[in-house]
C-alpha cells in the first residue's frame, strides 16, 4: 500500500472521515427511529403562513429556485423546499408560479412538483406550465421575473436558492407588490440585500436545515443532527486549539508544545 | 457628442433599459428581449469557438485545425474526447421527451464531478483552513516580548465571534440556556458582518452606475 | 434502470474524485504503482471532459430558448413580437459568431478580433445592455435604503450601524468627518473603525458562515453519493 | 415646528414616489461627475500586500491573471485589471491572461487596447505577456490547469502553440506561476481560485473583487489570500499607490476619479436610510403597542 497515498494530506482524510462518520451516524440513528427535535426556525413557519395567506387572498405564490444549475447544492436543496411548498399549495389549492433560468432545473422542478401534488392527493392540480423556462442569463431572467411579479401580483414570494446580483431586483419587485417574502440562500454576499427587503431570511446553513425540516425526511434530519456534531467538533477544535496555543506559549511546557503542534498539524489546510 | 454609430446604438439601448426606472414599457421589453437573444447566442458562440472546437472537434478530427489555422501545426488525434462528446449529445436528448431519460447520464457525470471535487475543497479551504486561521495566533498576541493588548482583544473577539457564530448554526440542540445565549451573540456577530457586506454592496452598485453615467455623459454626450 | 444508472454514475464519479485528492503524485516520468497512475489519469481527464460538457449546457440553453420562443411566435401568444426579437437576435448573433463574419478571412482569427462583427455586436449591444441592467441596481438599492431597510429589530439596528460606519469609512467623507478626532483617540476614526469591523467582527462572522456552509456541503454530498440524494442527476 | 406637524411631514416623506429618489441619485452623480474632484488615496491593510508582493516579483516571473468579470462589473474591476497589468509590466513580470467568463475575451481585448498597447507599446505578445483566453467549465478549468496547462490550452488566442511561447517557458501547470491574480466579480472567481487553485497547489493567490465579494473573501486573508483590492476603493488605492511609486508614468486614474461621485452617492444613500427610518420610527414611538417584531 505504500506509495499509493499522499502522506501529506492525512489530516484532511481524518477530518473528512470524522465528518462522514458523524453524519452517517446521525442518519443511522434517525432511521432507527430516534426522536428528532429541531429548534424553531422562524422563516419556515413564515412560509406556511404565507401560503395560507395567498390562498385567502386568491393570489399566487411565486417560487424562485435561485439562478444556478443543478450542479449547485443550493439548487438541489431549493428543490427539496419546493417539494414541501408544492404539497402546501396542492392542499390549499393555491396557484404556484415558478420561473426557472436553467433547462435542467425546469425539468427537475416539474418532476418534484408532480410528485408533491400526487403525494398531497391532488395529482390533477399539477400542470407542467406551473414551471416555465425564462432565460439562462441572470438579468434577463430577473427582469422577466419582475414582469411576472408585476402582472400576477403574488401574495408570497419564496426566493430559495443561490442568488447573485439579481436578488435585489427580484426582492424589490416582490416588496413593491406587497408580497410576504421569505428568502433563503447560502450566498453570504446576497444575504444583506435579502435581509433588507424580505420579511424572513434563512441564513446560510439555516437554509439547508429548513429543507431537512420541511421535507420531514428522516435521512435529512438525521444528517442535520450529524452536522451539529461536526459543528460541535469545529467549536471544540477552535476553543481547545486556541487554549493550547496560548498555554504552550505562556508556560513553555514541552508536552503542551507537542500537543499544540499536533493540533496545528491536524488543522493544517 | 460622439459621431460613432456604435456609441449611439449603445446609448440608445442604455436609455431603453434605464426607462424601466420610470416603469415597465415596450422599449425596456424590447431591450430586454434583445439581450436574452443576444446573450444566449453569445454564450453558445464563445463556448463553441473557445472550448468545443479546439478541445473536442480538432482533437477528434485534427485536419479541422486547417480551417481556423491554415499555417498552424496539425495536432495529434485524441480519440478519448469521444467520451465527453457522446455525453454532450446525450445531454441534448433532453429536448426530445421520449429520450430525455438518457440525458440523465451526462448530468449524473457532471454532478458527480462537481460534488467529488467540491467536498475535498470545501473541507480543506472553508473548514480546516478557517479553524486553523482562528486558532493559530493563540489568545495572547505578543510583539517584542510584551503583550499587545489591542491585538489580543481583537483575537479574543475573533475566536469568540467565530465560535458563537458556529453555535448559531446548530439546529438540533436546544435553543435555550447557555447555548441559546451564545447563539444570540453569534447572531450579533453575523449582523455586524452583514452590515459590512451591505456597505460594500452599496459601494459596488454605485460604482457600476457611475461607470454607466461616465459612458452616457462622457463618451456619448461629451459633457464630462 | 432509468434511475439506477445515473445514481451509480454520480456515486462512482464522486467517490473516485474524492479518492484522487489523497492519491500519491506520480513521478516526473508519470511512473508509480497502477492506482497512482489511474488516479492521476482520472484527475487529469475528468475536469477536461466536464469542461467540454459545459459547452453542451450552453447549446441546450440556446436550444431551449429557441424551442420556447418559436412556440410563442407560432401560436401568437401574448407578447409574441418580443419573442420574435429574441429569436432574430439569437439567430443573428449565432450566425455572426459561428461564421466569424468580419475580421480575418474565413474561419480564421478570433471572434473578438477588432473588426469582427461579433466584437461590434458586443460593444454596441451586449456591453451596454448588460452594464445598464446592472446599473439599475444602484437605483434599486437607493430606494431599498429609503423604503425597505428598517430598524425592525435589535439585529437590524446592529446591521445598520455597521453598514453606516463602513459606508462612511470607505470614502473621503469618513476621513473628513474624522478630522476633529484627537490623535489619542485615533481608533475612533471612521476609517480605522471600518477597517476594524472588516478585520474583526466581519472576519469572525464570515468564518462562521464558511464553516457552516462547508459542513452543509459535506453532508449533502455524502447523502447524494450514498444514493440517498433527492435529485439523481437531473430529475425528469 | 411642533411634534405633530413634524410627524406629518415625515409620514408624507415615507410615501415619496421612488422615482424621486432615483432622480436625486442621478442628479447628485451627474453633478459630481461634472466637477471631477480627485481625492488623495493610499494603500490599506488589505491592498498593501498585493502591491508589495508585485513590487517584489523577480523580473520574468510568470503571473497568472484571471479576468473573471463582464461588462456588468467592469467599472469596478477593470480599473484593477488595468493597474495590476501595468504594474506587472513595469516590474518585468510576465502576465498570462485567462478567463472563466465568456465575456472575458472581450474584456481582454479592452485591456490590450487600454493598458498594454497604449502604455507599453514596446512589449510583445508571447514574449512579455500571453493571452490564453476563455475556456468553458468554470472551476473545472482551474482544476485542469492545476494538473497541466496544455490539457485545456494547446494554443494562445492568436493560435500560437503554447510550447512556442517564450513567456511560458518553464510554465507547465498552476504551481509554476509565482502568483495567481484573480479579478473577480462573482462565481466563478476568487473563491474558486482559492479553493481549486491556491489551496491545493500552494500557489499564492491575490486579487481584486467587486465590493459584493470583499467581506467574504477577507475570511481567507492573510493565510489563503495574500491581499485583496476590495471594490472601487481598492482600485483607487492601487491606482494612487502606482502613481506614487512611478511618478514618471502618468496613467489614467479611472477609479480614483470615480471616488468623488461614489462619496456623494454614499452620503445620499445614508441620508435616505436615516430619513426612511425616521418616518418608520416616528409613529411607532407614539403608540408602542403597534410594534411589529420581525426576524430578519
Amino acid at each position: 500500500m505504500t506509495g499509493w497515498w499522499d502522506p501529506a494530506v492525512w489530516n484532511l482524510g481524518v477530518i473528512i472521515a470524522a465528518m462522514a462518520a458523524a453524519i452517517l451516524w446521525g442518519i443511522h440513528r434517525a432511521r432507527r427511529g430516534s426522536l428528532l427535535r429541531v429548534r424553531r426556525i422562524a422563516g419556515v413557519e413564515a412560509m406556511a403562513d404565507a401560503v395560507g395567506r395567498a390562498t385567502e387572498l386568491g393570489r399566487p405564490v411565486l417560487y424562485v429556485a435561485g439562478v444556478t444549475d443543478l450542479d449547485d447544492v443550493q439548487t438541489i436543496a431549493s428543490l427539496g423546499i419546493l417539494g414541501a411548498v408544492g404539497r402546501q399549495t396542492a392542499r390549499h389549492g393555491c396557484r404556484l408560479v415558478m420561473p426557472t433560468d436553467r433547462s435542467l432545473v425546469l425539468a427537475a422542478a416539474r418532476e418534484v412538483l408532480r410528485e408533491s401534488y400526487t403525494a398531497a392527493g391532488r395529482p390533477d392540480g399539477y400542470t407542467p406550465d406551473m414551471v416555465t423556462y425564462i432565460s439562462d442569463d441572470q438579468f434577463g431572467f430577473a427582469a422577466r421575473v419582475d414582469g411576472i411579479i408585476a402582472r400576477d401580483r403574488p401574495a408570497a414570494c419564496f426566493l430559495q436558492g443561490a442568488f447573485y446580483a439579481e436578488s435585489l431586483l427580484v426582492a424589490e419587485a416582490g416588496a413593491q407588490a406587497g408580497a410576504v417574502q421569505v428568502a433563503g440562500t447560502a450566498m453570504s454576499h446576497q444575504l444583506p440585500f435579502l435581509v433588507a427587503a424580505c420579511d424572513h431570511v434563512l441564513i446560510g446553513e439555516e437554509f439547508f436545515a429548513a429543507e431537512a425540516y420541511l421535507s420531514g425526511d428522516r435521512d435529512k434530519l438525521g444528517s442535520l443532527r450529524g452536522q451539529d456534531v461536526v459543528k460541535d467538533l469545529a467549536l471544540g477544535l477552535v476553543l481547545i486549539g486556541a487554549a493550547l496555543v496560548t498555554l504552550a506559549a505562556a508556560t513553555g511546557a514541552g508536552w503542551l508544545a507537542v500537543a499544540r503542534d499536533g493540533m496545528l498539524r491536524l488543522l493544517q489546510p | 457628442m460622439s459621431s460613432s454609430l456604435e456609441v449611439w446604438i449603445a446609448a440608445a439601448l442604455s436609455l431603453m433599459v434605464l426607462s424601466f426606472l420610470w416603469r415597465d414599457n415596450p422599449a425596456y421589453k424590447f431591450a430586454e428581449h434583445l439581450f436574452v437573444g443576444v446573450s444566449a447566442g453569445y454564450w453558445m458562440v464563445m463556448g463553441f469557438w473557445s472550448t468545443l472546437w479546439p478541445n473536442a472537434v480538432v482533437k477528434l478530427v485534427p485536419s479541422a485545425a486547417r480551417l481556423t489555422e491554415p499555417a498552424g501545426p496539425v495536432p495529434a488525434r485524441e480519440p478519448l474526447v469521444l467520451v465527453p462528446l457522446v455525453l454532450g449529445i446525450l445531454m441534448l436528448l433532453r429536448l426530445w421527451p421520449r429520450l430525455s431519460w438518457l440525458a440523465r447520464w451526462p448530468t449524473a457525470f457532471a454532478v458527480g464531478t462537481t460534488l467529488g471535487y467540491n467536498l475535498v475543497r470545501y473541507v480543506r479551504s472553508d473548514f480546516l483552513a478557517q479553524i486553523h486561521a482562528t486558532v493559530a495566533p493563540g489568545l495572547l498576541v505578543t510583539s517584542g516580548g510584551a503583550v499587545n493588548w489591542v491585538a489580543t482583544c481583537n483575537q479574543w473577539l475573533i475566536v469568540a465571534g467565530t465560535a458563537s457564530g458556529v453555535v448559531y448554526f446548530t439546529y438540533t440542540r436546544g435553543g435555550a440556556g447557555l447555548r441559546g445565549g451564545v447563539a444570540r451573540g453569534g447572531l450579533v456577530v453575523l449582523m455586524v458582518a452583514f452590515g459590512a457586506s451591505f456597505a460594500y454592496a452599496v459601494m459596488a452598485r454605485v460604482a457600476v452606475l457611475v461607470g454607466r453615467l461616465q459612458f452616457l455623459l462622457g463618451d456619448w454626450l461629451g459633457l464630462v | 434502470m432509468k434511475r439506477l444508472v445515473p445514481r451509480v454514475i454520480t456515486s462512482f464519479v464522486g467517490i473516485l474524485l474524492i479518492l484522487t485528492a489523497f492519491g500519491a503524485r506520480p513521478g516526473p516520468d508519470g511512473g508509480g504503482v497502477w492506482p497512482v497512475r489511474a488516479f492521476d489519469y482520472v484527475d487529469r481527464n475528468f475536469s477536461v471532459w466536464f469542461n467540454i460538457l459545459a459547452v453542451f449546457a450552453f447549446i441546450l440553453g440556446g436550444a431551449s430558448l429557441l424551442k420556447s420562443h418559436v412556440a410563442k411566435v407560432a401560436h401568437r401568444r401574448p407578447d409574441w413580437p418580443y419573442s420574435a426579437v429574441t429569436l432574430v437576435s439569437f439567430v443573428g448573433v449565432l450566425a455572426i459568431g459561428m461564421l466569424k463574419l468580419g475580421g480575418p478571412p474565413g474561419l480564421q482569427g478570433e471572434v473578438t478580433d477588432p473588426g469582427a462583427w461579433f466584437q461590434i455586436v458586443f460593444d454596441a449591444i451586449y456591453d451596454p445592455l448588460l452594464a445598464t441592467l446592472y446599473a439599475l441596481l444602484a437605483f434599486f438599492i437607493t430606494s431599498a435604503a429609503y423604503r425597505a431597510f428598517r430598524l425592525r429589530s435589535p439585529q437590524a439596528a446592529i446591521l445598520l450601524a455597521s453598514a453606516f460606519i463602513v459606508l462612511l469609512g470607505r470614502t473621503p467623507l469618513g476621513t473628513w468627518l474624522s478630522d476633529p478626532v484627537p490623535p489619542s483617540l485615533g481608533f475612533l476614526r471612521l476609517d480605522a473603525l471600518s477597517v476594524w469591523i472588516m478585520s474583526v467582527p466581519n472576519l469572525a462572522g464570515q468564518r462562521a458562515v464558511l464553516i457552516g456552509i462547508a459542513v452543509g456541503v459535506t453532508a449533502l454530498t455524502l447523502r447524494i453519493l450514498a444514493g440517498r440524494g433527492e435529485v439523481d442527476g437531473g430529475g425528469a | 415646528m411642533n411634534g405633530a406637524a413634524r410627524g406629518d411631514v415625515l409620514q408624507r416623506l415615507g410615501r415619496l414616489d421612488r422615482r424621486w429618489l432615483y432622480l436625486a441619485l442621478f442628479a447628485c452623480l451627474a453633478a459630481t461627475l461634472w466637477r471631477q474632484p480627485l481625492f488623495r488615496d493610499g494603500l490599506s491593510t488589505f491592498s498593501r500586500p498585493v502591491f508589495e508582493r508585485i513590487e517584489a516579483l523577480p523580473p520574468g516571473a510568470p503571473v497568472l491573471v484571471s479576468l473573471d468579470y463582464s461588462p456588468a462589473s467592469a467599472p469596478e474591476v477593470e480599473p484593477m485589471a488595468l493597474a495590476l497589468t501595468r504594474h506587472l509590466l513595469l516590474r518585468g513580470a510576465r502576465p498570462v491572461f485567462v478567463t472563466l467568463y465568456p465575456e472575458g475575451n472581450n474584456m481582454l481585448q479592452r485591456l490590450r487596447d487600454q493598458a498594454i498597447d497604449a502604455d507599453f507599446p514596446e512589449s510583445r505578445e508571447g514574449r512579455d505577456w500571453v493571452a490564453l483566453g476563455y475556456k468553458a467549465g468554470r472551476q473545472m478549468v482551474i482544476n485542469a490547469l492545476r494538473q497541466d496547462l496544455a490539457t485545456m490550452y494547446s494554443a494562445d488566442l492568436r493560435g500560437a502553440p503554447i510550447d512556442s511561447l517564450p513567456a511560458l517557458a518553464g510554465v507547465r501547470r498552476l504551481d509554476d506561476f509565482a502568483i495567481i491574480l484573480a479579478l473577480s466579480s462573482g462565481t466563478p472567481g476568487l473563491k474558486e481560485w482559492i479553493l481549486y487553485g491556491g489551496d491545493p497547489t500552494g500557489t499564492p493567490v491575490a486579487g481584486g473583487c467587486t465590493g459584493i465579494g470583499a467581506p467574504e473573501f477577507l475570511a481567507y486573508f492573510p493565510g489563503q489570500l495574500v491581499g485583496l483590492l476590495g471594490g472601487l476603493k481598492g482600485a483607487s488605492e492601487y491606482e494612487a499607490a502606482l502613481a506614487d511609486r512611478y511618478p514618471e508614468r502618468a496613467f489614467p486614474r479611472r477609479a480614483q476619479l470615480a471616488m468623488g461621485p461614489q462619496t456623494v452617492a454614499h452620503a445620499l444613500i445614508l441620508l435616505f436610510l436615516v430619513l426612511g427610518n425616521l418616518s418608520y420610527l416616528r409613529p411607532r414611538r407614539r403608540s408602542p403597542g403597534r410594534r411589529e417584531g420581525r426576524t430578519a
